[in-house]
């Protein structure tokens, strides 16, 4: 599985047209998945809460690294596209504004749940702020909009800037499934050991060594 | 379609000028999703030693 | 209800710290920034209204700070559980005790300041109104933030919900545009004050389940 | 008349087991001591008869829901910027304050009452605490280690008033992990533990 989603990420950048525009294979599936891991983690929040499903509180508490990381991976490439293109490595644009505030947003959940000695009630804890965060999530981009088009009526819109050619768009579809896998299976993995670390009293943890 | 972009490998590297952004860009990117993937297998490594230590010892 | 309104205040109103210190931060940013620039170079009147949106958040921060700290710590948060069964009520009086005692002082020296900075008599109203309702925002939110994180002080749980308070501050900036060019105005406060009910209502139900996670 | 029963409780924390399968009930007028050692769990177990803590299993009952309950953690809820006077009215109406009155005279603390909480020493701070809980006119009492801290004189007229609403068919229930002289049930939870 790993060989495969590595060579799908691998295989499209040959491909296709274009010079610095090749860091979009990597920086537009990482922003699609900065914002869909937000998601998966605000509905395992909501079965943590509603039904006190366990393992959805482990689930998010292995999601939220790989959505910070991804994040990252995203505002940085953008950062660095934004070198060659715009001349500026930071904007304050409104796409950019709401992504770094995700990113916060991860952080802040990680050290939220770092913070407690009792288990189970930094999960619930957590749960909560997922759950307020994801409402906050469309506020933030609508109003963070409103906001900028009174700054910089004329800010460059990142999705603008890509002519949507077969050649270029294929590829970009393939890598964007192929980081999704890649985040699976490190979402699998992660969540594996996490899952293992918590019921490690259990006796069928013994059978998983 | 699947013709390659570039005539040579410096071009490759190249890209234009813009190839010190691309591939650091990519260079970075992947490591960081690497070194993710080897941290998550060896976070699995040590909850495995603890269980069989927690299990030898009891 | 009324029992809590006036313990809350009471409280309150005997902590001296609690009340005056974020009034005297309010005050001392006010003053100190315009006295740490030169002011011939800027045009200070341009840019004083975000001096006193980041003064107010600051504020806000520094007003809610140990809101349900103090009582956790000393167990009265456990006495009020055992009378009331939940929360919702103790977040409610304490969230309009602070908004009253705490919140409409600061929004009245924001307002005075930014009229002694070249705002129009006229809309000192208007910017009142609009800081007292952001006040209310604010302090819902930071509450929030508050009671996440009362067994490590307030300072992380405000840390990790501070993108929240993000909406208000931009829609702030977006009114106070909005009152220099003079349109669009109430559409604004109307906006501000939908939200701000909503919040009241909703913000409690979930504290008090933040809170019931603690004492658990 | 049977005032709370708890039926097969079992706690756990981070997955370890603090106690399995208790039961007891407490009826009016009856005291219950629970004894254990450190770190038995006796604490949580008042809070989960409380009501605060929610138990991994078993339930609570109580006989109706709104049993006038009042506790005295480990924490005594004194707010220390306030006199004790204060701190009696933040509770009590008029009538009730009173009663409040009463006992701080009861207790010795007539003469501090107009000083700043913090100002006090533990074992008066301790004192206010258990005057708040006395005068609240409760059917049930629950106490969290009520006799650390206070000197003789003090605990042997804690006694004497927890004997005196025992007889007035008040329960009690109480942890310490010294013997008190109030007659009482015994539930030892390292031996249930075992």
């Amino acid at each position: 599985m790993l060989g495969w989603t590595w060579g799908l990420l691998f295989a499209p950048q040959d491909a296709v047209q274009g010079n610095s525009y090749r860091i979009i294979f990597l920086h537009v599936p990482s922003v699609i998945f900065a914002e869909l891991v937000y998601f998966f983690m605000a509905i395992c929040a909501l079965m943590h809460l509603v039904w006190r499903v366990k393992l959805a509180a482990y689930l998010i508490k292995s999601a939220a690294p790989i959505g910070a990381m991804i994040t990252f991976i995203g505002l940085f490439s953008g950062s660095i596209w934004g070198i060659p293109t715009w001349g500026t490595w930071w904007q304050w644009d409104a796409r950019i504004t709401s992504t770094l505030i995700l990113f916060i947003m991860y952080l802040g959940i990680l050290t939220l749940h770092g913070s407690f000695s009792n288990l189970e009630k930094a999960d619930r804890l957590m749960s909560i702020l997922v759950i307020i965060g994801v409402v906050n999530i469309p506020i933030i981009k609508k109003s963070v909009d409103w906001w900028s088009t009174l700054h910089q009526p004329a800010s460059i819109s990142v999705s603008g800037s890509t002519s949507i050619d077969p050649s270029m768009l294929y590829p970009l579809f393939i890598s964007v499934i192929g980081l999704g896998f890649t985040l699976i299976s490190l979402g699998i993995l992660s969540s594996r050991s996490y899952i293992l670390s918590r019921e490690k009293n259990k006796k069928w943890a013994l059978k998983h060594v | 379609m699947f013709n390659l972009a570039f005539k040579n490998f410096n071009e490759i590297l190249d890209m234009g000028g813009h190839g010190i952004y691309v591939w650091s860009v990519y260079f970075i990117g992947i490591s960081i999703i690497f070194i993710s993937f080897l941290i998550a297998k060896k976070r699995i490594k040590e909850v495995q030693k603890k269980i069989i230590l927690k299990n030898a010892s009891s | 209800m009324f029992r809590l309104l006036k313990t809350e205040s009471f409280k309150l109103s005997n902590k001296l710290k609690s009340w005056l210190g974020p009034l005297l931060i309010m005050v001392l940013v006010l003053i100190a920034f315009p006295l740490s620039i030169d002011i011939s170079q800027y045009d200070l009147e341009k840019f004083y209204f975000s001096i006193i949106v980041v003064s107010l958040l600051m504020t806000s921060f520094v007003a809610t700070e140990g809101m349900f700290e103090e009582d956790f710590e000393d167990g009265s948060l456990e006495q009020e559980f055992l009378i009331e069964k939940d929360f919702y009520k103790l977040v409610l009086s304490k969230i309009i005790v602070y908004v009253c005692l705490i919140g409409i002082p600061i929004a009245f020296i924001g307002a005075l300041f930014s009229f002694a900075n070249g705002v129009a008599i006229g809309s000192f109203a208007k910017v009142f109104l609009l800081l007292i309702l952001s006040n209310l925002l604010l302090f819902n939110l930071f509450a929030f933030g508050n009671a996440l994180s009362i067994n490590k002080g307030a300072m992380l749980g405000v840390l990790s919900s501070l993108p929240l308070a993000l909406p208000v501050i931009i829609l702030l900036g977006r009114a106070i545009r909005s009152i220099q060019f003079g349109d669009g105005f109430s559409s604004i406060i109307a906006l501000m004050f939908g939200l701000g009910l909503i919040l009241s209502a909703m913000m409690p139900l979930i504290i008090s389940a933040a809170l019931k996670t603690h004492i658990d | 008349m049977t005032l709370v029963s708890a039926q097969n409780i079992t706690y756990s924390i981070n997955e370890n087991k603090l106690f399995h399968n208790l039961s007891f009930g407490v009826n009016s007028g009856e005291g219950l001591h629970i004894k254990g050692g450190n770190g038995s769990g006796k604490s949580t177990l008042l809070r989960i008869i409380l009501g605060i803590t929610t138990p991994t299993k078993g339930l609570i009952k109580r006989c109706s829901e709104d049993l006038k309950i009042s506790y005295l953690g480990h924490k005594n809820a004194i707010k220390n910027y306030l006199t004790p006077i204060e701190n009696l009215e933040l509770l009590f109406n008029d009538v009730e304050i009173k009663i409040a009155y009463e006992w701080l005279y009861k207790f010795n603390l007539s003469h501090v009452q107009d000083e700043l909480a913090a100002s006090l020493s533990f074992g008066q701070q301790k004192k206010l605490a258990l005057i708040r809980v006395l005068a609240q006119s409760p059917e049930l009492i629950v106490l969290d280690e009520p006799f650390v801290g206070l000197d003789q004189t003090a605990a042997d007229q804690l006694n004497h008033f927890l004997e005196e609403q025992l007889s007035e068919g008040v329960g009690l229930i109480f942890t310490s992990h010294i013997n008190p002289k109030i007659s009482c049930k015994v539930l030892d939870l390292e031996a249930k533990n075992v």
